[in-house]
């Protein structure tokens, strides 16, 4: 991944394309964390693969200086596994929002982290819908609490939000991840540092970047002062200790909840495909068609 | 000039008797023996159990269809007599297994012979499963085919298992052979054609035919979701593919498989899933992202009765709408189907071919009869194969602020830079864009990306080989088809000369974009055409309708059909043969028939 | 007769500037002098921030359209100049903040007024967000509106907000009037038209309309997941169905909404859904499943431009063929579309009354011009909405043996037992099922129920009332439109009447089933007609002559569209105008011209 | 629910139509635990809606004597919201197979447990995919461990299993599962008694019922071994506990993993609805329409 030639600056993973987002949001910092990280690991820009699906969230590839693959709503994740399939020398990143991943893209988490695929995924979580407009979303607070804070959630939820919010970070770590953590925006260099982690992380790495939106949902001050860093104690190599803290927390704990390696899905297909390799592509076809006759 | 030689057996059973595996081998015998062999079957919803039917036909010639009526009939069971006694031609031969099944009467058999299957595989070879190798045996020993050969097949699909299985099979090979030297007269047996030396050939199925054209064609990243007829696609390409160091993942479902092969192409790979009509309905919205982004990749559809989950095990054409029409906003794409087991090896190395040239989702429609008849054909020379790729970006754009991802080219096919190995980043976008890939929400831009698309697969109607004519081109009627129903409809076409009436017929393997000016050409001279299709709508002459207007005046005739079953050569040349209105043509007055089933 | 008085305002600004709001505001005091008001819009696709656009018509006859060009341009900034300069009519007004915009040079106004909107906002009201009020105030002066009217408006919007922004804004408005009456020479004003008694009336949007339309027809249930610019239909509903015992639930996505819809359905509920192309993209395969169990439901599509993620604040016509074709199989479906907001309320009735009688899904194509459009509307009667529900067993059906739930009726319609309500317990299944839905994969089977539920929909083609003709019957040039360009296309004729050139339209609110009969009428003696769509392909002319061939030859020239912007009657008549080899009829030579974007 | 005038036998609930299941399938026994709880529920047929997808075990509906709609596959849960919504009085069964409900349809599970709806989910798993003849499922064993035990699995995973199963029973405790209870089709009268309490649950209630396939993977025998009741000492209101035991577990424990009420989506649409109820129909859409004059 890293190459020693050159040292790149975030000007080399900046692209010409200004944020579209609204001044004050937090994707602005996810993304500069990003630019650091990918500038800490000197990564060459066009072996770096961002995928999103749709959300203000979802805009991010555009702003990087890297290739990029903007998708439909939801499906950020099983296109990055595509991504890797076809070419696994490159370091691919799926990103996206809350109800990108957790709402229509949710049934695709379980199953991308069980084949541990070799990639990072960043949730820009800001607990609502951005881009249409601030509805509830899958991590939305219930009751009232929320829509009080809101001018857009009483829109749907006029009444309250009558859901219980998932907990997204207890349910990936019960998924399996081999590598969890939390970042938040108003903490940028820590996010940064737990992107550089995720990444050279061997496997499946989520990156859950609590962002707030300012438009629909500003929680900028309420949860600076809940983000509490994880104890010390905190030992990333026991995923029940990570998820009794995932589902017991008061405050949001931001580092590594768990860094648990094991075999991607890479490593293998890798192992089944030197097993049964064709002497060369010819010869191999020239075996199956014998076969059928 | 050499005897024709045409036979149709029809096997019927319950599920799990291994009527299938009896069928099978059989045809396989008859294949290695030179002669063509084509099979068709009909599977029970039912996992284990319900009526199941086998049928193969064989001959010395090209064998087109499945064949329409049997020339022999074997019943396992009471039920298979019932079911499948409508399909013995009159004077033809029926077996029967006297432990489960009345002695038929009021029969069209030219003779009825009581086979005692079960009782052979019970007292003689002591295991009644083992009684449709039994009945392989009388197969065998009634076509004149040499007992060796048939047990080496029987050791080859046994040989792995435990030897007292392939013990009592290979036994029960014997006990059939000798209850036909025994029990049955030489002079009723068949005599075998003599097969002339022929080029090398191969069996297969379809659905095999199209996983090896993937493969010769550069097929690397397959994902799919199991469905039936379409799961021994991914279930054969993840035995093979890793052998060429291709990848095959079983994802969770056909949007996650389908939206994997848009990052695989992305990625550089040549991409393909394949699934039926359930699982192609869930992937349109990802299709049109293939279409915006201009990415290739092979949608197979081994299409089946719909609508909705319809009926699984049964053949259709009902998915052409959804193929061509499938998704929100104008959509470039190109459609293309197999007509028989030959062609799903050769439209597939098309399919991806076409894939890579117009950077364009190909939608690969087949069908339930298609995907699971096993079928000889020549053995294809691989080394002669044209494979395409993707247009890339030309050596001297080295500078990503001048590399144009959807350039306005004169064939509108951009230069596609390809992660890892081009330094042109770029961000493909669902969201509508310029030249460069950025973001652009005028109504100029929307407007020329849109054009960019639609003629690039304009052209696409233009490559060659897509269209093949049969029969007289100067007759005055016309039958076009498409997909499996090409084979009855060319021996239709023969049956119809047979009896006087000049017809010809139009193959086409590319649907969509339509071919009209071929289309247009056969035409010409037409009073009437007439488009066998089994769906319920005649979708595909309803694109030939919208595409045609103005352009003709032939009437075009529907024929929708939607049993679930394959057409036959005899019900297509029927119907054209009773056609109102065109008793100058046919000679014939029509004929008021009501709806007749058989299955 | 009254004078006519028809007058278009257009303002441009920055998102976020409050151009919507103030539009939106100005329009509702117009309104409530009793003129006819239809707005238009064009959001940016940023949340904040982008180029934005309001516009509004008004007048005292109808209002089909939201005007050619505007009368009066209001610009914020240099940019709303740059983009919106062209819209405005040569001789009219231009206004623009000398604060943030250069003084316009070259331009075709006739008269241009600098408005130092942000300098009294700033200096006066002391808030500089306040200037979209100050603006208002201004077009309030300007067209001779009651200020107190106005300032009502005013207290409405702002009254529950703190004290300070309602404050604020009525100072900002009072600055505005005030700026006029000092600066303004009074001659220059618009003189308002004297507005006669009229019928009651209201204003809503479009998806206020369908929202409304629902509620009346009976909708209980409602699932959605949100998506520009279809989300305000689950908004306005989660907030109203509750009052009337029905249920909102924001799903977690569109399949598991349509999905619901299927299950609130069998649970007896009137249940509709409401997306836009990429959800409704997600959705087919479950409407093959509505329509093989025969469940009444309905599906709002409110378009945007396509394909894929593609433009989504703007408008587009392109998810007919998705409506018509998406999913596997043949499916029964209906598909209708609103002309206009009234439209909008009165096809939502519809839908729901057929989904009900036919027992099937009814797709609703608005699109985000409509959606977002408001206009003054007579008021419903909604007393005389006639309200259909769904056919149920008769009485002496009490045996659930006996009871056929898929019954071959005359009509093809079958009784629905409801659970909790109806003692026949039955398994509604998406396999192929006989009359008692019990799993049928016959050949007759198959073919006897594909036929009825083709057949059901057949029948709809003849429901009154979902054609309407307009024009010189006995003109030769025929335009066929559906959607939201049927307003300009009647004022296109109305135009091509003031030029001397005879033409007339069909209106279509019912897309499929094809009303062949009517089209048929219409095309009679017509030499040609003309389909302007706002989509690439022509989706419905393509449909249009699929069912047509054959039955005429009258050409249908396709005008089809896709910049994102609604049609304007000029570019209809225009078009027609300049036919290429139509001079006898048009009396016009065709001009050679370029492709215009304008936006 | 329940009914006093007549009690019902399993006569009531079973339907005409023979089961078609594989002699000896595990779905045969879940069917079977199904009628004798209706029967314990004597509830009127008239009044239950069993929702099913596609498998082997979306064809139960089928064979029993209520209302039952048979849907597309992996949607059985947000249907069943949907009937549950359009009327609250009648007893809703979702049921399925592991591959229907935990892959195609594992993005719904999240959120209709969230939302804490008020039906029952009865999840038939084999950990195969039956109807399709024998691929690997969400929770086929990893490596050759189930592979070499099924004649089929090697069509699709000739040199074994290369995910990691998913552990569903953690998946919806983690979720937030009101409540959640496992059996096995090998002691038919704990399910049945798990299904009547299930049912007797108000809010969202998941039941796995182990059910082998013995066609495709016959695991009848290896979990006979390893099938155990729940220690007695386990506390189902202790949510945490019972997401420890799931995933530590080396054993099947059979019984109620979790019951925990909170109130369900009915009961809080419904104080909605009480609070802002229209006098009448007619006086509702005038007062909407007055509001756009
Ligand atoms: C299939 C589909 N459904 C719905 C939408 C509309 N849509 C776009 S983004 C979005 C959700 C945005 O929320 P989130 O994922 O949390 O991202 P954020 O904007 O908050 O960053 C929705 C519902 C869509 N584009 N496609
Ligand atoms: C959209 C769609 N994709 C795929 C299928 C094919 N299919 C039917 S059942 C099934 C999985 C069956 O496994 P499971 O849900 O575990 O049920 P089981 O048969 O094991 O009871 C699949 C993949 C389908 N019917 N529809
Ligand atoms: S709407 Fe919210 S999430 Fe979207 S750009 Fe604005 S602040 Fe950020
Ligand atoms: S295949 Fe397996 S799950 Fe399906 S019926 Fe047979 S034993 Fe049961
Ligand atoms: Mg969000
Ligand atoms: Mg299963």
């Amino acid at each position: 991944m890293e190459t020693l030639e050159i040292q790149r600056t975030v000007k080399d993973y900046r692209s010409e394309v200004k944020p579209t987002w609204c001044a004050g949001c937090g994707d602005f910092a996810v993304l500069n964390a990003l630019y650091k990280a990918l500038v800490t690991l000197n990564v060459d820009p066009k072996d770096v693969v961002l995928v999103s699906g749709i959300g203000c969230s979802g805009r991010l590839p555009e702003f990087v200086n890297t290739f990029g693959l903007h998708v439909v709503h939801g499906r950020a994740l099983p296109t990055a596994m595509g991504v890797k399939t076809a070419n696994p020398e490159l370091t691919v990143i799926a990103v996206g929002g809350d109800g990108d991943g957790f709402a229509i893209g949710g049934g695709h988490v379980p199953h991308v982290v069980r084949r541990n695929v070799d990639i990072t995924y960043i949730v820009m979580d800001n607990q609502v819908y951005g881009l249409t407009k601030g509805q509830p979303s899958p991590t939305t607070p219930s009751g009232m609490a929320a829509v009080s804070a809101s001018t857009s959630l009483p829109k749907m939820a006029p009444w309250g939000v009558v859901e219980t919010p998932l907990n997204i970070m207890a349910m990936v770590l019960t998924y399996g991840a081999a590598f969890a953590a939390r970042g938040f925006s108003g903490k940028p260099n820590e996010l940064s540092e737990l992107y550089v982690k995720a990444l050279r992380h061997k496997g499946f790495s989520f990156v859950q970047a609590m962002s707030p939106c300012v438009t629909f949902y500003d929680t900028y001050h309420t949860w600076k002062e809940v983000v509490a860093p994880l104890p010390a104690t905190h030992d990333p190599a026991d995923r029940f200790a990570a998820i009794q803290t995932a589902m017991t927390e008061d405050v949001f704990h931001t580092g590594v909840f768990v860094d648990i390696p094991r075999p991607t899905l890479g490593d293998l297909t890798d192992a089944i495909a030197a097993h049964t390799r064709a002497e060369s592509r010819e010869s191999g076809i020239r075996a199956i068609m014998d076969g059928m006759m | 000039m050499r005897q024709r030689f045409d036979l149709t057996i029809r096997v019927g059973g319950e599920g799990g008797e291994g009527v299938m595996s009896a069928g099978e081998l059989a045809a396989l015998g008859f294949a290695r023996m030179g002669l063509n062999v084509c099979t068709f079957r009909t599977n029970p919803p039912e996992i284990r159990g319900g009526p199941a039917m086998f049928q193969f036909r064989m001959s010395n010639g090209p064998v087109l269809s499945q064949g329409d009526q049997a020339d022999f009939l074997l019943c396992f069971n009471q039920e298979a007599w019932d079911l499948q006694g409508h399909s013995l031609r009159p004077g033809g031969t029926l077996m029967y297994d006297p432990a489960e099944c009345e002695p038929p009467r009021l029969t069209q058999a030219g003779r009825v012979i009581a086979l005692p299957l079960t009782k052979i595989a019970k007292d003689d070879v002591g295991a009644v499963r083992a009684k449709n190798v039994v009945a392989v045996g009388v197969m065998g020993a009634f076509a004149g085919m040499p007992e060796d050969a048939m047990a080496d097949l029987v050791r080859q699909k046994w040989g792995k298992r435990k030897a007292e299985i392939l013990e009592a099979n290979l036994k029960a090979l014997a006990l059939g052979y000798q209850h036909v030297r025994e029990n049955i007269d030489e002079s009723e047996a068949i005599s075998m054609p003599d097969v002339e030396a022929h080029e090398p050939r191969i069996i297969l199925s379809g659905n095999e035919a199209a996983s090896l054209g993937g493969v010769c064609a550069g097929l690397s990243c397959f994902f799919g979701y199991p469905i039936t007829p379409a799961s021994d696609i991914m279930e054969w390409l993840a035995k093979k593919l890793p052998a060429f160091g291709g990848r095959v993942v079983q994802t969770e479902d056909e949007i996650a498989a389908i939206t994997a092969c848009i990052g695989a192409s992305f990625g550089g790979a040549k991409a393909a899933t394949a699934s039926s009509g359930p699982g192609v309905s869930l992937m349109v919205e990802a299709l049109g992202l293939a279409g915006m982004l201009e990415l290739p990749l092979v949608v197979f559809d081994a299409m089946r009765s719909g609508p909705s989950t319809g009926m699984p095990t049964k053949t259709e054409q009902g998915d052409l709408n959804l193929a061509v029409h499938g998704a929100h906003g104008d959509i470039p794409r190109i459609v293309l189907a197999p007509p028989d087991v030959e062609g799903c090896f050769y439209t597939a190395v098309d399919a991806f071919n076409l894939a890579e040239k117009y950077q364009t989702p190909v939608i690969y429609l087949t069908d339930q009869t298609l995907a699971h008849r096993t079928q000889t054909i020549r053995r294809p020379d691989t080394d002669a194969l044209a494979i395409w790729d993707r247009k890339r970006p030309s050596a001297d754009v080295t500078d990503a602020h001048s590399y144009l991802r959807y350039e306005l080219s004169p064939d509108h096919i951009s230069p596609m830079a390809i992660p890892g190995r081009d330094n042109l980043p770029y961000v493909a976008t669902g969201l509508e864009h310029d030249e460069h890939a950025h973001i652009d929400q005028t109504p100029a831009g929307h407007t020329i990306m849109s054009d960019k698309r639609a003629r690039k697969i304009e052209a696409a109607a233009l490559e060659p080989g897509f269209t093949e004519t049969y029969g007289d081109l100067s007759a005055e009627i016309g039958i076009i088809c498409w997909g499996s129903p090409a084979g009855p409809a060319r021996e239709a076409v023969d049956l119809l000369a047979g009896s006087g009436i000049r017809a010809k017929l139009l193959l086409v393997r590319m649907l969509w974009p339509v071919r009209q000016k071929e289309i247009l050409e056969f035409l010409d001279g037409c009073q009437v055409a007439v488009t066998p299709e089994m769906n319920h709508s005649g979708q595909f002459a309803q694109l030939l309708k919208a595409r045609l207007y103005g352009l003709t005046n032939v009437p075009i005739v529907q024929l929708d059909r939607v049993t679930g079953l394959p057409f036959g050569a005899q019900e297509i040349a029927e119907f054209v043969a009773e056609l109102p209105g065109y008793e100058r043509l046919t000679g014939r007055a029509p004929r008021k028939r009501a709806r007749r089933f058989e299955g």
